[in-house]
């Protein structure tokens, strides 16, 4: 195996609370390997967007890593000065956002900032990098971009929007690409839409893909890999099709029941209880309230784990069936 | 029109916007607490004023343009001998009175024709619009100087001119927040479960927009305070013998050459309370939702 | 371009409307023309009837106003019922002064407040942002005629260092104007301060830093630009309040404009004089807030278009 | 089984940018049967949301006409649309937007209560009501922010239910919910068709959680319905290519 392209070793964040630190993401070990799609999945809360911004130090105010290590493309990311950043943001590792309609800006045409993007890391003529979107949004599938480059982004579909701002983040050919929900504000087949160009240009440029979404469905058509979250931490990674197959941990299980669809008139599934806010997480495993069979061990707190069945793994009693 | 009454925005730091709770109600800061307490203290001047009314009638025609800190007379005397001190306080109490009272008559029509234009069918709204934007081309204080031609000076010239030419921004703030708030699914909810049009602005409309409205009330309590001293000042307000902050400083202006003090203490009185409900009205909307008031 | 023409329309409407509240108001009000020049209890009634028709006050009131609006819009205001000169020549003078003072005091308010405002919130809770917070809250509470009676006292009366009285050159302009432009300075510089901290947190920004675009590049370009929507439309706002304000503070320092002649005419009951200022203000309120809700257009592109959305 | 809900022709036009006119809705005409859980899927600006508006007396049609329990809302008496809204009731999307943040819980889902016209069915209590959800009565006291998204939209359907609706309108009732929880909600609803004996309206845009609860399905498509049937029978032999596409797309999870 290559030397992964972003790798979080013990990684945790909080958010300073004043008198001390909120934790929001703790003890996080995953790599991402080069060419790879692996998608990160989790419900509202359980930290995935949080660990997909610190890949381009993009934190909000007030949220800090804690500790642990970020590699990204094999450096130590807490060495990064304002300009190392903005150097590696782009360039090396892009991102794409939910609502393609408040993540660009209204005042200026969608060329002129895909424009900005390149202008941004490169001293091109206006009139290459002009060449160059044009390009790049013909890349991403936007039929006449001649007439698209000089529009608005209100002036567009929330299918197109997106599509522009896949082409902003990808102008610059990055080694990898971060994608927050980039779906989930679109309809479903404006979303297959956009997975499969997605996927086709990972092909084409040889991208390594980060794909957060809470809709396992999607997760499990594109990724190579999947890693689930729950209440900040990791809980199960394994490969997609062993984790749709064979998954270990209850939450897993369970996010995987209630997603699926049964045959007319069979109850729906679901994990009781609600998913917990950070100030009220559990002591010992932070599933075990909503778990259906908890033991006295699981008010311990669980470590990751390896198992022989690949992956890793974040619980006392691996694969025990969870009978709703 | 877009245009409205745009009021200064405030800035909550970061640290504040996690209010402290016990059982649903914010406890209070100490700056509230202090600046509830001035509030107070200018209801009392408000309410006592008229009892003490010999005190700021008393002429000495002997004691004419004491200076500040002379014996008996704080503030010094004014040129018929009267005690500036008191008739600072008396005029404060009138000013004061005169800006609750077009702060709850602009605030009654404004929440009215707000919540008619904004909920009850385009052509109320059409109407409304029209009758604001009319009253909107006349700035505040010219309005009032017309409204005073036509009744004649006195306070409840003051009070009439500025609530009707105060109300029009406000009720536009308010029917943008009604357009806002019909749209809400409990509006939707409560349409379905048969509540009927008066019910809803009643029932939902009005607690919800009870922020906005105390926060501006505030805010009009200030500006009304100001407008009155300035027409009395220019002689269109409040007519001798009523006290006046504004008439104390057009007095002083006449005699500017020969004593600074009437306009310095009178305009430092005025100024003070002015900014004790401009903070009181940040508080609030720091207490409530930093949000409002910004929009525009 | 048909919004243009609705927004002109709607100005022409609501114009039409003032033009009927300040003829209303001034006209039909309790205490006529003729009795404030001619004492009712010594003139003989013929004479007050006499006089009546010579001004047109016998006329139906709706016939009052055709002939008013008619003179208006050729550009006969009548006479002053004083000094017997035509209003438009009374009101051409000080109309001039008004312009030149508020105009000096608007460009006062907005080339200084926005600057502020930018670099304070640039600077979020830095020393220039706590300066300006104080200063934008004192000069908000502090009333303009007091601030002007400060100055006068100071100034004028004790240093005697700048004029404070009357219109005899550029020097007498630099007070009023200062005092007219301190409570706008403070509002424009505190909109804009938050305009921009708002955009600055906006989703936006964070998008073009995902794509390397630099912090500075960011502010400069995209934050400032969006943050332009809610200054412009203050623009117009405070066009109306400087108007306003103009009135009194042209009394305190006897500065010869609209502000302080509207005060003498409504005094004296002048009547023409007073509904031809009246009518002159509003239209130039609703001529800033037509052009204010042009220029919105001009500046935000959501607000400008009105297309169909390209699917 | 005979009809409760009747929809025929309907048509809604929306003024659109520079004298355009927008159809949201175009000729649509179905019905729903009594005790049936009928599903609309569709996506937005499918007109699935504008058919349910009608239906509920919020937004008036262009064209058509609509009955529910033998009352057109549209043009019934003053004494039958008060009497409608103990016929048809409604669940929203977003439990955060659909409950006043000034309201408590006992208020809110006794709002409709003073509008009830039929006194022959005893009036209901809020800890009935909550009871009849899965919510304890204390929380009757609670603000709805105090609550979660799962328990807002228990106490909105009890709020509902509150008026003894014969019809029950779920506008994606689960979609602004976690997945985790989504099932919550579902179950509660099934069973409660079931004891109540409701007729609901489910609209959604989700064709895993129709085809598991709907009897009868309508997919829409730019304001028009492109196929009805059983759920499963649509959605494992599409006939129409718009729900063929739509099949296509939606992401499934390999069965295990």
């Amino acid at each position: 195996m290559s030397a992964p392209v972003i790798e979080f070793k013990n990684f945790s964040l909080g958010r300073d609370i004043g008198t001390s630190w909120e934790p929001l993401v703790t003890d996080m070990t995953l790599q991402l390997q080069p060419g790879e799609i692996l998608g990160l999945v989790g419900e509202s809360g359980s930290g995935k967007s949080l660990s997909a911004l610190s890949c381009l130090g993009l934190l909000p105010a007030k949220v800090r890593p804690l500790g642990g290590q970020l590699n990204i493309l094999g450096r130590d990311s807490s060495t990064f000065g304002d300009e190392e950043w903005r150097e590696v943001r782009g360039a090396q590792v892009s991102m794409i956002f939910q609502d393609p309609m408040t993540s660009l800006d209204p005042c200026f045409t969608v060329g002129s900032q895909i424009v900005e993007a390149i202008r941004a890391h490169e001293d091109t003529s206006a009139k290459e990098a002009q060449g160059r979107a044009l390009e790049m949004l013909r890349l991403v599938g936007i039929t006449d971009p001649e007439q698209r480059f000089g529009a608005f982004p209100h002036e567009l579909s929330g299918g197109l929007r997106q599509r522009a701002m896949i082409a902003a983040a990808l102008v610059m050919k990055p080694t990898v690409l971060v994608a927050d929900e980039p779906t989930t504000a679109l309809d479903v087949t404006t979303q297959a839409a956009i997975i499969e160009q997605v996927v086709q240009l990972q092909q084409q440029l040889g991208m390594t893909v980060l794909w957060i979404s809470h809709d396992l469905g999607v997760v499990a058509n594109l990724a190579d890999r999947v890693a689930v979250m729950y209440a900040g931490e990791l809980v199960e990674v394994a490969d997609t099709k062993r984790l749709f197959a064979d998954p270990q941990h209850p939450y897993t299980m369970g996010l995987i029941n209630s997603a699926r669809v049964r045959s007319a008139g069979e109850p729906f599934d679901f994990i009781s209880g609600s998913v917990p806010e950070p100030s009220t997480w559990p002591e010992g495993c932070r599933f075990a309230p909503r778990c259906s069979r908890p033991t006295s061990v699981c008010q311990e707190h669980p470590a990751m784990t390896q198992p022989d069945s690949g992956g890793s793994l974040r619980c006392f009693h691996p694969g025990m069936a969870v009978v709703s | 029109m877009v245009t409205s009454l745009v009021i200064a925005p405030v800035d909550v730091p970061e640290s504040r916007r996690h209010k402290k709770r016990i059982g649903g109600i914010t406890i209070p800061t100490w700056i509230g607490v202090g600046l509830l307490a001035l509030c107070a203290l200018l209801g009392l001047v408000v309410l006592l004023a008229p009892a003490f009314r010999n005190l700021w009638t008393a002429q000495d025609l002997r004691a004419t343009f004491l200076p500040p800190l002379s014996s008996g007379h704080p503030f010094g005397t004014d040129n018929l001998g009267r005690d500036l001190m008191w008739r600072t306080l008396a005029g404060l109490g009138v000013s004061v009175a005169v800006g609750l009272g077009v702060a709850f008559l602009a605030v009654t029509l404004g929440l009215m024709v707000g919540i008619v234009g904004g909920y009850f069918g385009r052509a109320a709204d059409v109407t409304s619009n029209i009758v604001i934007d009319v009253t909107w081309a006349f700035p505040a204080i010219l309005l009032a100087v017309v409204f005073a031609g036509w009744l004649g000076p006195g306070l409840l010239t003051v009070v009439l001119a500025l609530a009707l030419t105060e109300w029009a921004g406000f009720s536009r703030i308010i029917r943008g927040e009604v357009l806002s708030l019909r749209e809400r699914d409990y509006v939707s909810a409560a349409r379905v479960l048969g509540r009927n049009k008066v019910a809803i602005s009643l029932r939902h409309f009005v607690p919800n927009l009870l922020p906005v409205t105390l926060v501006l009330a505030v805010y009009f309590v200030a500006g009304a305070i100001v407008a009155e001293a300035g027409l009395s000042f220019l002689g269109i307000g409040a007519q001798p013998p009523t006290p006046s902050l504004g008439s104390t400083l057009a007095q002083g202006r006449d005699y500017l050459t020969r004593t600074w003090w009437p306009v310095i203490l009178a305009g430092g009185v005025l100024t003070l309370t002015v900014l004790l409900l401009n903070s009181v009205s940040d508080q609030l909307r720091e207490h409530f939702d930093p949000r409002i008031g910004r929009r525009r | 371009m048909s919004y243009v023409i609705k927004r002109i329309g709607y100005a022409i409407l609501i114009m039409f409307l003032a033009s009927l509240v300040t003829f209303a108001a001034l006209r039909v009000a309790p205490g006529s023309a003729v009795t404030s020049i001619l004492d009712p209890a010594r003139t003989p009634p013929e004479v007050i009837e006499r006089y009546k028709e010579e001004l047109g006050l016998n006329l139906p009131i709706w016939q009052q106003y055709v002939n008013y609006m008619a003179n208006v819009l050729r550009g006969n205001f009548g006479t002053s019922l004083f000094d017997r000169r035509p209003v438009f020549d009374l009101i051409a003078d000080a109309a001039l002064y008004t312009v030149v003072l508020a105009f000096a005091a608007f460009v006062l308010a907005f080339g200084l407040g926005v600057p502020a405002g930018v670099i304070a919130a640039l600077n979020r809770g830095g020393w220039f942002d706590r300066v300006i917070r104080w200063v934008t809250s004192a000069f908000m509470s502090i009333p303009n005629f007091v601030l002007a009676l400060l100055l006068v006292a100071i100034l004028g009366v004790k240093l005697r260092f700048l004029p404070v009285s009357g219109a005899s050159g550029p020097a007498n302009l630099i007070l009023p104007a200062l005092v007219l432009a301190a409570d706008p300075w403070s509002l424009t510089t505190r909109v804009t301060r938050t305009a921009v901290v708002e955009q600055l947190g906006a989703d936006y920004t964070r998008t073009l830093r995902a794509r390397g675009v630099s912090r500075t590049r960011i502010n400069w370009r995209h934050v400032l630009r969006n943050a332009l929507t809610p200054v412009v439309s203050l623009g117009s706002v405070q066009i109306r309040t400087l108007l306003g304000y103009t009135l009194i503070v042209e009394v305190i320092f006897r500065w010869p404009g609209m502000g302080s002649q509207l005060v003498q005419a409504i005094l004296k009951r002048d009547y023409p004089v007073a509904s031809a200022l009246a009518l002159l203000l509003a239209l130039v309120v609703v001529i800033a807030s037509t052009v204010g809700d042009l220029l919105l257009r001009a500046v935000d592109p959501r607000i400008r278009s009105n297309q169909a959305v390209i699917s | 089984m005979s009809p409760i809900v009747v929809v025929e022709n309907l048509t809604k036009d929306y003024a659109g940018p520079s004298k355009s006119v927008r159809r949201a809705v175009d000729d649509v005409s179905f019905h729903v049967n009594e005790q049936e859980i009928f599903g609309i899927v569709g996506e937005s600006g499918s007109g699935k949301t504008t058919v349910a508006r009608v239906l509920l007396r919020l937004t008036r049609p262009t064209g058509g006409h609509v009955s529910v329990a033998g009352i057109d809302p549209w043009s019934a008496s003053r004494e039958d649309r008060r009497r409608y809204h103990e016929v048809i009731q409604v669940v929203f999307q977003d439990p955060y937007s659909s409950m006043d943040p000034r309201m408590r819980i006992g208020a809110v889902v006794t709002e409709g209560l003073r509008s009830r016209r039929t006194h022959d069915r005893p009036v209901p209590t809020v800890a009935e009501l909550l009871d009849l959800v899965g919510l304890p009565a204390s929380y009757e006291r609670m603000y709805p922010h105090e609550l979660s998204g799962g328990q807002r939209q228990r106490a909105a359907i009890a709020r509902a239910l509150a008026m003894g609706p014969q019809v029950l309108v779920a506008d994606e009732p689960v979609s602004a919910l976690d997945v985790s929880m989504r099932g919550q909600v579902l179950n509660l609803l099934t069973s409660l068709q079931v004891e109540l004996g409701l007729t609901v309206l489910f609209i959604s845009h989700d064709l895993g959680i129709v085809q598991q609860m709907c009897n009868r399905v309508a997919v829409m498509h730019n304001g028009r319905i492109v196929e009805t049937g059983d759920p499963v029978e649509t959605f494992e032999n599409p006939s129409d290519p718009y729900t063929q596409r739509l099949v296509a797309s939606v992401p499934r999870i390999p069965v295990s």
